[in-house]
């Protein structure tokens, strides 16, 4: 148990990394594919910021009163991270939009029978 | 929507500008403490977009041109890349702005700024550029139902 | 010019023919000038070279290079320089046929057609004059693409799937077995240049010479050695031009040639005979010359009958090469030469008695002597110099070949050169004496041509009752069977310009 | 002055002209700045090579930051040659998009459609010129979601479910290699490449940096296609516009096959550790499978976009062949063939977008007879299948070439005798291809075509004579990819 709560955010990490994977592949939806993909990226921000924060450590600014501070770069990176995830979700959903307009469903098994046909 | 709700359309119309003083703070204060253009970005376009939600998006897009939004995303990434040419062609590196200024460390100043603001003008533009997209398609597709409901009463 | 520049103008010249032949498409007397002068100056600037080479000199072009080990180079040398006469004469003979089957067949694409057999022989000079293995290979493969379009020249099911086996055969062929053989070639050799005695003499074992030789011997599936013989009968869908550059001019030709030249540059005869790792190859030559002798027979179709015969002819070259005695490797060079002239006769008269009276089956000519005496005249000759008989050409290349065998302590060679002449003689004497001694079919006339029966059946002068092709199609017959006969009195010629090939270079 | 900048201009000048296509958006001034910023991009890459070999590896530090804290452009021959491929692949696309986007995509998204490209090119040129681990997955990001938009603006509407699906996947990819970069910052402290070669070898042993290197090697599979993770590429190559398909089927998957250069001879490429997992067998038998299935599925394809994108999975099977031998001669052929299949697949897609352009039809079918009335068109194609099989004098033949050699150097017969049954196998899709074209009665339509205008055939040819040209003179392709391949294996970076 304790090795489990020492390593918890680690644990938290895979969690979210298996489910959202499973959730993109087992759902037919595709709006339920982008919101697993959407969890499936959170968790890498997860795994990127949780190393970084060291406890008891302030934001890092540089100033002879802090000595303890967390490292900056997790947060540079995953913000950046966040913007890509961001726009990817956007463009997913954006596509879906046009996909529901020309073929009025957004279920992937149906698709495969429209696509067949034509 | 909730066009009919006057509390949400009085409350609103009192937090607006205080959205977007606390956009202008987070922008301004990124130099010195957590902050910047990122966030600053999609606070701006939360104002924008909240007032869309309210007053509907037609009202939105009449303080906010979709046409402005579709030059200012290009905009701000002009900006951004500019300012990173300008100290290029001052004679140091790509996105070096030590000679911005007439000291290294004021040019690196100015030229976070300059950079953060191009962050803002696209952050805030692209989001709203999302949200038009969306809610836009929306009311579109409202219309066009009502448009053919209309005409099948019609005949 | 220097002899290094004729080396470049052969190959340009084909290939600039090849462009204004397209570019005259629409002048169908221009473009057949263009193609005839092309052939005739090709021929005249190959035959420049052949002074220097009978001198003892090696011209050569060096240079282009590919990767470090890999680079297009030429050298001529005497057998690439027998091969290159061949061709480019052939070409000049074969061109003046065509016109003449082309016009009287009214085939369609012609352009295609003429551009086509420019590039091939472009391919062919290319072979012929190849420094070095690459080089070989590089215009081995434009041969094939080249002559693809030709025998798919008709463009109906039969002729597809006739042209598809033609390519994919020779293809596959050559990319899964001739592409290993020679980088397996370069591993141990370190190059691919072409040395008299041999690159390979000396550092191969029996077993790999042994497994790369098969490599080589069914890599090069235009020699047509049994069992990859199978896309020259299919190939038989095409034009008899395109049957008349397969099998006289240059594909098949090409194929035997690599592999002579294979044996003497890459192997070196005295390495094969040393390790007698050939020998495996003499037994299935000699079978494979026998067997298609025996098939040939079967068929009825007259093409089909000379394409086995050719599958045969073919055989004996490879088994010169297999032999690799300096006889029997000059015996194999001179059948290269001998077979281009009879048995282009063979498929010029095919081509003619099909444009004249559209028959194609054997058993459909008979009387056919009388009313195309000239023709069937050309191939009694043809046949005769494929049989081996004196005085035509053929016999001397059958003769070193045997001799060669018995150098080689093959006895049984001599034996089955003996009953394959005789299987020659019971497939292609029978035609001769159904076109001669039978009397004409009487319900045959009024099938296909309308002026068939018009011709007077019996009575009249000779010249009243010939139906002759067009002259244009009897005149390169009668001279290439003509020259069957002068060749019987030049081997010595030959000879002297093939001992140069075993020689070590000066 | 301009020549210490050229890492950086590399990347900036499309980045720059990208933003300026989406202000202008009419179309032919946005085409006009996509050509001058591509021609700009690509005698900058010339440029680099010819000085990476005088003065071998450039570093160039953004915003004047050292490294490792700061990001660093780091140009040695390897990425210069594939900067070089890249940017001269989309200068030869480029000129032959403006007729063939006219004929596509409707007259307001044509702007749009030359933002992408150029933000396409710019992600790809950064992704192989940058020094730093996670500037990677930003760039391949950048040029990945372009292409999703690039592909969704095909005419057909199965180019949005082709867009979505390869967004869902190359998302999941793009996400992998994250994880992987993730782990190895936390095992090392650092994301600049150099640094993190210098410091993965005294801890490889360590399980974070085994899964590291699984993660990546699965997520940059999935960019590159690797078999069996191809399933995306088809339809999106198939359903995106001409000139879209053309680039993406050039440059895409072959910046992806660079990140499996740079992350095992560079990253894990210490001490032969690279050879001491199972990843070069693995990689060898999905290769060998990849060369030779999608091929067989080639054959029974009635689009011939999409026939020549199975292809485009089997050629790169040849590819990561290359890798996976790890020797000298092949890491030349597979660098070689990332030039070269570049080449004639970008030519091959080209072309058939010509024919698209004139028959508005993609179907083999409706193709019958159409080498007669488009010659030239058709004669390109020819020669650049002949290319894609292997045809001596060809440029795939020198990479086939060197492949070969390279298994025959570890004694992998049987491999020869594969890689060249893997051109068998080529060689008949394109043989139905051409038999098709060329064989068949012309139908109505087909009889009343005309030949593509200028502006397409002309870009195409010039692949067509590339093609030919790289088979016969080697020392811009072999010459550079040897040297690369053997500072890769030396590790020099």
């Amino acid at each position: 148990m304790s090795t489990i709560l020492a390593d918890l955010n680690y644990w938290v990490t895979v969690f979210l990394l298996v489910g959202g994977l499973y959730i993109v592949v087992a759902h037919g939806n595709m709006i339920k594919k982008l919101v697993g993909l959407s969890i499936f990226q959170t968790s890498v921000y997860l795994l990127f910021i949780s190393p970084g924060k060291i406890l008891g450590g302030t934001a890092p600014i540089l100033d002879d009163k802090y000595t303890l501070y967390s490292n900056p770069l997790p947060h540079v990176l995953i913000l950046t991270a966040i913007v890509v995830g961001v726009a990817t979700i956007a463009l997913g959903l954006a596509l879906v939009v046009r996909i529901h307009e020309s073929y009025g469903t957004i279920e992937d098994d149906d698709l495969t029978d429209l696509e067949s046909d034509t | 929507m909730m066009r009919d709700t006057i509390i949400l359309r009085v409350v609103v119309k009192l937090l607006l500008p205080a959205i977007l003083i606390f956009a202008l703070y987070v922008q301004f204060h990124g130099d010195y403490g957590p902050g910047g253009g990122f966030q600053a970005g999609v606070a701006a376009a939360a104002a924008i977009i909240l007032y869309g939600m309210i007053f509907g998006i037609p009202a939105a897009k009449q303080v906010v041109p979709p046409s402005v939004v579709f030059v200012m995303i290009p905009l701000g990434v002009l900006i951004y890349a500019g300012t990173g040419v300008a100290g290029l062609l001052l004679g140091d590196n790509f996105l070096d702005y030590s000679p911005l200024g007439s000291k290294p460390v004021y040019g690196q100043h100015l030229g976070i700024l300059i950079v953060e603001f191009g962050v803002l003008v696209t952050v805030s533009s692209t989001m709203l550029a999302i949200f038009y997209a969306f809610g836009g398609r929306a009311d579109e597709a409202d219309a066009a139902e009502e448009a053919r409901k209309d005409g099948e009463g019609g005949s | 010019m220097s002899p290094a520049d004729h080396i470049l103008a052969a190959l340009a010249i084909p290939v600039i023919g090849a462009i204004l032949i397209a570019l005259c498409r629409k002048h169908p007397n221009l473009r057949e000038t263009v193609t005839l002068v092309t052939a005739v100056l090709l021929f005249a600037n190959v035959a420049t070279l052949l002074p220097v080479v009978l001198e003892g000199g090696r011209p050569a072009v060096y240079g282009f290079p590919v990767t470090h080990e890999l680079s297009i180079a030429f050298e001529v040398e005497p057998l690439g320089m027998l091969f290159g006469l061949i061709a480019s004469f052939l070409w000049i003979v074969n061109s003046v046929y065509s016109i003449g089957y082309m016009r009287g067949n009214k085939e369609p694409r012609q352009t295609q057609f003429y551009v086509c057999f420019a590039v091939a022989l472009a391919s062919s000079v290319g072979i012929a004059f190849a420094g070095n293995l690459f080089t070989l290979f590089v215009f081995y493969e434009i041969l094939t693409l080249s002559t693809y379009p030709l025998v798919a020249h008709h463009g109906d099911a039969k002729a597809r799937t006739g042209a598809r086996i033609y390519l994919v055969l020779l293809l596959s062929t050559s990319i899964v077995l001739f592409i290993p053989a020679f980088l397996w070639t370069l591993s141990i050799a370190g190059t691919l240049d072409f040395v008299p005695g041999g690159i390979l003499a000396g550092k191969a074992s029996p077993l790999a010479t042994g497994v790369l030789l098969a490599l080589f011997a069914f890599g090069i599936g235009k020699a047509a050695l049994m069992p990859v013989h199978k896309w020259l009968p299919n190939a038989m869908v095409a034009p008899t031009p395109v049957s008349a550059l397969l099998h006289a001019v240059a594909v098949v030709k090409a194929g035997v040639f690599t592999i002579l030249k294979v044996s003497i540059y890459i192997f070196g005869p005295e390495h094969l005979q040393a390790t007698g790792a050939s020998e495996w190859l003499v037994y299935l030559a000699t079978f494979s010359l026998l067997a298609a002798s025996v098939v040939a027979l079967t068929k009825d179709n007259l093409k089909a009958r000379l394409a086995y015969s050719t599958v045969s002819q073919l055989g004996y070259i490879v088994l010169a090469a297999a032999i690799a005695t300096p006889l029997a490797l000059i015996g194999g060079a001179l059948h290269i030469l001998m077979h281009a002239f009879g048995k282009i006769t063979l498929f010029f008269v095919a081509g003619a008695i099909h444009t004249a009276t559209h028959k194609t089956e054997i058993s459909q000519l008979n009387g056919i002597g009388r009313v195309m005496p000239f023709t069937m005249g050309a191939f009694f000759i043809g046949a005769l110099s494929i049989i081996g008989l004196p005085p035509l050409g053929g016999a001397w290349s059958k003769l070193y070949i045997a001799l060669g065998g018995l150098d080689g302590d093959y006895w049984f060679v001599v034996a089955a050169l003996m009953i394959s002449s005789l299987l020659n003689v019971a497939y292609l004497m029978p035609i001769v004496v159904r076109a001669f001694f039978r009397p004409p079919d009487p319900d045959d006339h009024g099938h296909g041509h309308g002026h068939e029966a018009a011709a007077p059946a019996e009575g009249g002068s000779m010249w009243s009752r010939m139906q002759e092709a067009p002259w244009l199609c009897v005149v390169p017959l009668c001279f290439t069977a003509l020259a069957c006969f002068v060749l019987f009195f030049a081997p010595d010629a030959v000879e002297t310009l093939l001992s140069g090939m075993l020689e070590a270079p000066r | 002055m301009i020549a210490a900048h050229l890492p950086a201009l590399q990347v900036v000048v499309p980045l720059l002209a990208a933003p300026l296509c989406a202000i202008l958006r009419q179309g032919t001034i946005a085409w006009l700045i996509a050509l001058v910023a591509n021609w700009c991009a690509f005698v900058i890459s010339i440029a680099l090579v010819l000085q990476v070999r005088e003065l071998g590896i450039i570093s160039y530090e953004l915003g004047g930051w050292a490294p490792p804290i700061g990001i660093e452009y780091r140009v040695d021959l390897v990425n210069a040659f594939v900067l070089m491929v890249v940017s001269g692949v989309g200068a030869v696309i480029i000129p032959y998009a403006r007729k063939s986007i006219e004929s596509e995509i409707p007259r307001a998204q044509r702007g749009w459609f030359y933002t992408m490209y150029l933000l396409c090119l710019t992600g790809l040129l950064g992704v192989t010129i940058t020094g730093d681990a996670f500037n990677i997955f930003v760039f391949l990001e950048i040029s990945s979601l372009s292409s999703y938009v690039m592909i969704a603006m095909g005419r057909d509407r199965r180019a949005l479910t082709a867009s979505y699906r390869y967004l869902i996947m190359g998302t999941i990819g793009a996400t992998f290699i994250v994880i992987g970069i993730g782990l190895l910052w936390a095992m090392t402290g650092t994301l600049n490449l150099n640094d993190l070669a210098d410091r993965v070898p005294a801890i490889e042993e360590a399980r974070p940096v085994l899964a590291a290197l699984a993660f990546l090697t699965v997520g940059i599979s999935l960019k590159l296609a690797l078999f069996p993770l191809h399933l995306w590429l088809p339809n999106a190559y198939a359903y995106a516009p001409s000139a879209a398909s053309a680039f993406l089927a050039g440059t895409a998957t072959k910046v992806a096959i660079y990140l499996f250069f740079r992350f095992f001879f560079t990253v894990f490429g210490g001490e032969g550790f690279f050879d001491s997992t199972p990843l070069p067998e693995i990689i060898m038998v999905l290769s060998i499978v990849a060369m030779f299935a999608p091929g067989v599925v080639a054959i029974f394809q009635s689009n011939i976009k999409r026939l020549f994108a199975y292809s485009s999975v089997a050629q790169i099977g040849f590819i990561t062949l290359g890798i996976s031998l790890a020797s000298e001669p092949g890491l030349t052929g597979a660098l070689v063939h990332i030039a070269n299949h570049a080449i004639m697949k970008a030519g091959l897609f080209m072309l058939i977008g010509c024919i698209v352009f004139r028959l508005g039809s993609m179907r083999l079918e409706d193709m019958a007879g159409i080498g007669r009335t488009m010659p030239f068109t058709m004669a390109g194609i020819v020669v650049l299948g002949l290319g894609l099989l292997g045809a001596p004098a060809t440029a795939g033949f020198i990479s086939k070439w060197y492949l070969a050699e390279a298994a025959l150097l570890q004694g992998l017969w049987w491999l020869v005798g594969l890689i060249l049954l893997g051109s068998v196998v080529s060689m008949i899709y394109v043989g139905r291809v051409v038999e098709i074209a060329y064989f068949r009665e012309p139908s109505e339509k087909v009889a009343g075509l005309k030949e593509a205008p200028l502006s397409m055939l002309i870009p195409g040819w010039v692949l067509v004579i590339a093609t030919i040209y790289f088979g016969l003179d080697t020392t811009w392709t072999v010459g550079i990819a040897q040297d690369a391949a053997a500072s890769l294996l030396s590790a020099l970076y």
